[in-house]
């Protein structure tokens, strides 16, 4: 199995799985990965990722379903004989070993003998730039570091698939950045199959070739980034992935990819059925995305009463209180000063585009 | 009265009797004084009472021969007061000791558990027989019994209460059949009762109890004598409990608790003249003292103790098993 | 343990690992069982099984006075020891438990000392002390003995609990004005209370069983149980002792099921 | 507490509420033991002269050294007996859902607060000539005399394991508990099997709690003068009864004061060089 | 003290402070807060903000300057005698206590009768909008209420200045969002003197009237979110607030407001002399703001190679590499699949406007 190139598809078909205290973590969850994509795993606290990710490294035998990678069904296989490389979040670095003995301990246990496992895991520490580290230990490194000592210990076997858990939450912020960008240059570079979990959905859109958002256990969407942002297949999708402004209203026209819908805010809107088609008089959710509104100088929007202004650096966001009395926020790009405008003023806003609307069938 | 009396007393048989006659007779005889039994041997009263002199934690002690010619001699006693004493002037002669009557006689000879040994052993050389390999059992020299036999085999094999070499050779060539070395004769008793040994020196009134209870043990006396000694009872200098430790000593004179000790189960050796020895220590050891003197060992202690802490650093360190 | 894939090679360490371990906890806890079974014993000697059943050795123990009296001593000098223990351990932890300074560091070790140090050395040390000094042995040579010996539980729980206590908690307290004495009553002891009564609970327990340090400072007017037991043990081996280990396991169980509840000692001692 | 700077860290107290207890200590604990230490070198049982004669007296002495040999022989075998055994139950401890784990630490937890009388007790039923193995192994046509188990090496040792076990168990708990679970899926994951994760990484990360664990165990199994003494017998003698007997029934003072400090220096040489390999593990683990 | 009312004023005055551990932790700060203001202590971890907080509040005595509350100075007075609120990262409730004595404790170490001190805890749970948990353990709410709880507790002592040290760190993103809202709302309606540590620079941006930035123990600048975002005084502040990309280059001519800079990366531009006025032929630092760059058509601006392109929800950055070879960063707002820049494409980029750029001496 040490021959497993990097690469190899990974189908997760129809898993399920509960744990014995019968919490139902995951629930016919269905992937269909192509080698060498980078898949990111999105999703709230608890929806199930980390579960989803050991039932693929192995750690968990799942209640339901198959794992495939390549061509072979690897349920019967334990962790070790799986060649899935895995970092977690906290690194899990070996403490009391070397760094080179950390990624060469895969090796070892492999039975690789001890100079060209010597030799390996220092072409991997030039590969994460740390040459030089190879004697200290773990806890002598930056978090940084250690991020990129686990990476290069997990690609020592030559693992077909790679899975990270968090891989940059513990992370500050400009590392994290700097992190994102190791991984993706090393993924890119050996073109192996990569999972990332997180719940970090700028991380998710920035990193993956397509993102996979989970909630309670179940698939909401698997699409590409802009599928996600753009294209919400769920309510949760829309408010998760990004902010939105969820508006009420009745559809009053509708087609399979157009509807009318008459906001309670006051105005008559054109948004995308996210789910299907939409019957007329059914009542809706329109969600609109803070940047998507803009103030409008004719009678074309809906109406509103400026509340606070708070500039957030690159953006501004404007607090307007609607008709309906629901609050609606606005974001737009601050460049300088030049934008101000008074709380208590009255205003009209529009979408910028109809396609930027999406419009859920009400749920309660 | 700052503390209950405390009567050390030996450990095993001694204790169980003192608890069960000795005790309530006393408490009787003086509106319940609090009084407590700490069992110990001779040699750790005297060393408890050393390092307190003058305020010693022992009201009463019990002594072998040995031990009570060092606790004399190191004035740890107090004379008894016998012209104050109602019972001293019956006890026979060898028990008018005025620095601690003697209320008792004990008897050293062979204990076995007739269950497994069916020929009863008749010599103290019999311990040595190879079929009793890993089942003889035998005390350190902590003890009066300990010593008292290893004077006995030395002098089986030549020596003397002087010398003592021929009595530790032997030991070396018992060790094969060793079974366990107790710290004090009453534990001889248990390692019968668990069966952990059969056949060992003992006190002819050690094991009646046990007999009584049905553990399958007997006592014969060997060939070359049993070896019998006084129990003498002193009055520790200095004690805060002077006249109730008097009271105790007197309650073991009297004829009462000494004819009820002579009895079963406990078969302890009476020296107050007035008691009749009976039942089944006249059958076993002797009609009356006259016999007893005459058909027993009696060792010289004085002799003895010049050498007996060198033989007991000696014993430790050899016996080893 | 979620149904991980198991190879031989895991079952062949899952197995080993896992027979031993019920092996050890069986000689942990068999010897305790053996006991309750031999005090019911209708004979005489502690044959295993028993020849018969009855509560005659139970029944004996009701008269077995001298035990009693050392029962007695040792619950007195017991309860005492503790309290002491708390008063001076409490205060000490108090101290001692923010700071890492090497003067702190060192108090600290002294305290914890006593765990490690031979007992019997101590027990001889004080015996010589007091016998300079002229104090005679008492239930208060005893009480100070057994204090020195039961300290170090009561600060070890106690640093514990004060070590998991937030300090926000205590600087919250203070900004609303209250007083450190205030502060001490409402937050700190109600806090750390549990931790407090594992450590009182354990310094019974060990002052109760203690040896070492009784067998120099005790003597027959002060007779300690455990030293009682030991003696009986090696001087007689009745079956009394049987029914009062029987009494004592079946207490001490109930103890510990009572702290377990109250202190939730199990993760006390583990943490 | 006024506005003294020192006063006004509102989370820690006062150094002075140590003196009390570092008083105690002073009196109770320190100045008996320098007592010792005065009494043990003087030659005479008076404390009058004074000299190393009770050094060199045990320190040329065969048979004291003898005993000294043996009870630290005795301690070592405990502990090995108590890790071995405690290892896994730590182990399996770590493995078993929060309701069996609180039954493992009670059935571990009950010994260590039962009377160390009593459980010492339990091993002479056990290991009597009528006891629980004999009686066992010769109702199964094993052997047909008793073996003699009580009042031997063997017995000393298996008696003190269980009785300190404990001891052992408890840190060891608390060391694999602090040990990343994720380590052993990283090492699994890396193709490594359960035996060499095991030894390559459960038990060096382990390290900190195993030497704990040998610390207490040691200490405790060679002062365990109870067990020793009962389990022992009247024939094996080990450096506390030995110093009970010099101390109590031979009133040698001095000597016994000497034995208790060579004694006492044996324990602190023991824990100090468990405490070295204590802090060189700390550091190998990280933490 | 307990009459002490809401919106007093605060002064730093040279506060240093050096633990005795030898490490200097804050250094020579000063801040003249108004009443009622919020100011926010933003800065990186370790920076002294909450060293500074807990000079404030009185658990630690300051090595020199002074502290004057209205008019006191109150360096004399220990924690409980400065009526200072405090709500903790970890909101530090009472657990064995109920939500209401919590609430009520400081009113009870006041010796406030107890029927009083039960009408005002539940005054205040009404005003966190908590009024049916007052009987419930801190234990068994969840994050954002017994931040709530937190904060009538503090309130409920009518403290003079009310000190929050990174109130929302534990909390997820839309509950931070909703805390920050509701502690602004109180804080309105209190009109009581509000210092908040955060190192979040959005939440200091959105939530302050003033922000105070701190680094390595020193204030760098103090000033309104605007100063601090568009008017940086040092590179610093420039940094840490934002992101930026940092372009060196040497000054061509300048004056006081203004100074033309020669770019390394091949282009002329205005830039704000941050710091003062800057010698010609000097070397800066040029600091510009993804979302202050522009791509022109024209030759205007200096030429680069479009990289990668991340599409980050709201906005798309763009990495383009320079001419010099250093990277720069460009985000544009994403207004649904609009925008698509081929990676490799030859692209020119400009500042959007001149005030936007800040030049910053070069150091090193
Ligand atoms: N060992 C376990 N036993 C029982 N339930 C579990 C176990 N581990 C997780 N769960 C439950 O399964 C669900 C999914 O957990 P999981 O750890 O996969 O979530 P996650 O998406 O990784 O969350 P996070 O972002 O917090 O890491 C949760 O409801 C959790 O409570
Ligand atoms: N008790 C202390 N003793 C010694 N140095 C300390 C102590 N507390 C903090 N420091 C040091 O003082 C400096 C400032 O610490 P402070 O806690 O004020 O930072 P901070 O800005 O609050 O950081 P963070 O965002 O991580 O909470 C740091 O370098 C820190 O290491
Ligand atoms: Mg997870
Ligand atoms: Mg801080």
């Amino acid at each position: 199995m040490a021959e497993a190139q990097g690469g190899r598809s990974l189908v997760v078909d129809a898993v399920t799985h509960r744990y014995p205290s019968g919490a139902l973590a995951v629930e016919n969850i269905n992937l269909d990965i192509k080698g060498g994509e980078i898949i990111a795993l999105l999703g709230p606290s608890g929806c199930g990722k980390t579960t989803l990710l050991r039932i693929i490294a192995g750690f968990i035998a799942q209640t339901q379903g198959r794992i495939i990678i390549g061509d072979d069904i690897v349920d019967a296989l334990p962790p070790n004989k799986r060649a899935v490389g895995i970092v977690f979040q906290n690194y899990a670095l070996f403490p009391h070993l070397s760094i080179s003995e950390n990624v060469a301990y895969g090796l070892a246990a492999r039975g690789v003998d001890k100079t060209s496992r010597q030799r390996e895991a220092q072409r991997l520490l030039e590969l994460v730039q740390l040459p030089t580290m190879a004697e200290r230990l773990p806890r002598r490194l930056s978090g940084g570091q250690q991020q990129r000592v686990a990476l290069a210990r997990a690609l020592a076997i030559k693992p077909s698939i790679l899975l990270l858990d968090e891989p940059f939450a513990a992370l500050d912020k400009n590392l994290r950045l700097d992190m994102q960008i190791e991984v993706k240059r090393l993924q890119r570079v050996s073109g192996i199959t990569t999972l990332i979990v997180t719940h970090d959905q700028e991380e998710a859109l920035s990193m993956a070739d397509r993102v996979a958002v989970l909630s309670h256990g179940k698939l909401e969407q698997f699409g590409s980034p802009s599928d996600v942002y753009d294209r919400p297949q769920t309510l949760f999708v829309n408010t998760f992935v990004g902010s939105t402004n969820r508006m009420p209203g009745v559809v009053v026209s509708a087609d399979r990819t157009a509807a009318k819908v008459r906001l309670d805010a006051g105005a008559e809107i054109i948004a995308r059925p996210a789910a299907g088609s939409l019957t007329e008089g059914a009542r809706v959710t329109v969600c609109i995305r803070p940047e998507h509104l803009q103030f409008v100088g004719d009678a074309s929007g809906f109406a509103g009463v400026v509340g606070m202004s708070l500039p957030l650096g690159a953006t501004v966001v404007h607090e307007v209180t609607t008709a309906d009395g629901s609050g609606v926020k606005v974001s737009q790009a601050r460049i300088g000063e030049t934008r101000a405008l008074a709380s208590g003023a009255a205003v009209r806003l529009a979408p910028l585009a109809p396609s930027l609307a999406n419009a859920f069938p009400a749920t309660l | 009265q700052a503390r209950p009396l405390v009567f050390a007393t030996f450990t095993g048989s001694w204790e169980e009797a003192h608890k069960a006659v000795l005790v309530p007779a006393f408490r009787k005889a003086n509106a319940d004084a609090a009084i407590v039994l700490d069992p110990m041997l001779s040699v750790d009263q005297i060393a408890k009472i050393n390092a307190a002199k003058a305020n010693p934690p022992i009201d009463v002690m019990l002594h072998d021969p040995g031990p009570a010619l060092v606790a004399i001699g190191q004035d740890l006693a107090e004379p008894y007061p016998v012209e104050k004493s109602a019972h001293y002037k019956d006890l026979i002669a060898e028990a008018q000791e005025p620095m601690g009557p003697a209320p008792f006689f004990q008897v050293v000879g062979l204990t076995y558990n007739p269950e497994a040994i069916k020929t009863p052993p008749t010599s103290w050389a019999d311990l040595w027989k190879p079929e009793f390999k890993g089942r003889v059992g035998i005390t350190n020299l902590n003890s009066t019994l300990g010593t008292g036999w290893l004077v006995e085999i030395a002098k089986m094999r030549g020596g003397s209460e002087a010398n003592v070499d021929p009595g530790f050779k032997a030991l070396e060539e018992l060790k094969p059949n060793l079974a366990a070395v107790a710290a004090n004769p009453g534990a001889l008793a248990t390692l019968f009762q668990q069966g952990q040994i059969d056949i060992s020196p003992g006190n002819f009134n050690a094991i009646q109890i046990l007999k009584a209870r049905g553990v399958p043990v007997e006592f014969v006396a060997p060939k070359e004598g049993a070896i019998a000694f006084k129990t003498t009872i002193h009055i520790v200098k200095n004690s805060p409990n002077r006249e109730l430790a008097f009271k105790l000593i007197e309650a073991a004179l009297t004829p009462e608790v000494q004819t009820t000790l002579m009895n079963p189960p406990y078969l302890i050796v009476p020296t107050n003249s007035k008691v009749t020895m009976g039942g089944e220590i006249a059958r076993v050891l002797a009609k009356d003292t006259a016999e007893l003197k005459q058909k027993f060992v009696f060792q010289d202690w004085k002799k003895i103790n010049e050498q007996r802490s060198a033989w007991i650093e000696r014993f430790n360190r050899e016996i080893k098993i | 343990m979620s149904g991980r894939k198991r190879t031989l090679e895991a079952l062949s360490f899952e197995f080993v690992m896992t027979v031993i371990a019920v092996i050890a906890l069986v000689i942990i806890i068999a010897p305790s069982l053996v006991v309750l079974i031999v005090s019911f014993t209708s004979g005489f000697s502690l044959k295993f099984p028993p020849p018969g059943y009855s509560l005659r050795w139970y029944a004996e123990l009701w008269n077995a006075w001298q035990l009693h009296f050392a029962a007695k001593n040792s619950l007195v000098v017991a309860l005492w020891a503790t309290g002491l223990s708390v008063i001076l351990g409490v205060a000490a932890a108090l101290a001692i438990s923010r700071s890492r300074t090497l003067s702190v560091r060192l108090l600290d070790s002294l305290f914890m000392s006593p765990l490690v140090l031979p007992a019997l050395a101590f027990g001889l040390a004080a015996l010589m002390l007091f016998s300079l000094v002229g104090l005679p042995v008492s239930p208060l040579t005893l009480v100070i003995g057994h204090t020195v010996v039961c300290v170090p539980y009561v600060v070890r729980n106690t640093v514990a609990a004060l070590a998991q206590l937030e300090p926000t908690l205590l600087e919250s307290s203070a900004v609303l004005g209250a007083s450190r004495l205030y502060t001490f009553r409402r937050i700190l002891l109600p806090l750390i209370r549990p931790g407090i009564i594992a450590g009182a609970f354990i310094a019974f327990m060990s002052s109760f069983d203690n040896v070492p340090v009784s067998l120099f400072l005790r003597d027959a007017a002060t007779d300690m149980l455990p030293i009682r037991m030991w003696q009986d043990l090696e001087g007689k081996l009745d079956v009394t002792i049987a029914a009062l280990s029987g009494v004592l396991i079946i207490a001490t169980v109930a103890l510990v099921a009572v702290m377990e509840r109250v202190t939730g000692l199990s993760r006390r001692l583990t943490n | 507490m006024g506005a003294a700077p020192a006063s006004r860290d509102v989370t820690s107290y006062g150094m002075g509420l140590a003196a009390p207890l570092a008083l105690f200590f002073l009196l109770f604990f320190v100045a008996p033991l320098l007592q010792l230490l005065w009494l043990s070198l003087h030659n005479d049982t008076a404390g009058l002269h004074w000299g190393l004669g009770q050094y060199l007296h045990f320190l040329t002495d065969p048979f004291s050294l003898g005993v000294l040999g043996s009870t630290l022989l005795l301690g070592a075998e405990v502990t090995a007996v108590c890790l071995l055994l405690g290892f896994p139950i730590a182990w399996l401890y770590q493995r078993v859902g929060p309701k069996l784990q609180t039954i493992i630490i009670l059935i571990v937890l009950l010994p260590l607060l039962t009377s160390v009388v009593v459980r010492t007790f339990a091993w002479i039923v056990i290991l009597g000539r009528q006891g629980i193995v004999n009686a066992t192994l010769q109702s199964l046509g094993i052997i047909d005399t008793p073996l003699k188990l009580l009042y031997t090496q063997f017995g000393v040792v298996i008696a003190l394991a269980q009785v300190q076990m404990p001891l052992m168990t408890l840190p060891l708990i608390t060391a694999l508990g602090r040990i990343d679970p994720n380590l052993d899926d990283a090492s699994c994951s890396l193709g490594a099997g359960s035996w060499r994760t095991f030894f390559r990484i459960v038990l060096p990360l382990s390290l900190p709690g195993v030497i704990a664990g040998c610390t207490l165990t040691y200490a405790a199994a060679i002062t365990a003068f109870i067990t020793q003494s009962l389990i022992g017998g009247g024939q094996m003698l080990f450096m506390p009864m030995y110093l009970y007997q010099q101390a109590s029934t031979l009133q040698n003072w001095p000597f016994a004061a000497a034995i208790s400090i060579i004694f006492l220096l044996a324990v602190l040489a023991v824990v100090s060089v468990f405490t070295t390999l204590g802090r060189l593990s700390r550091g190998y683990g990280g933490a």
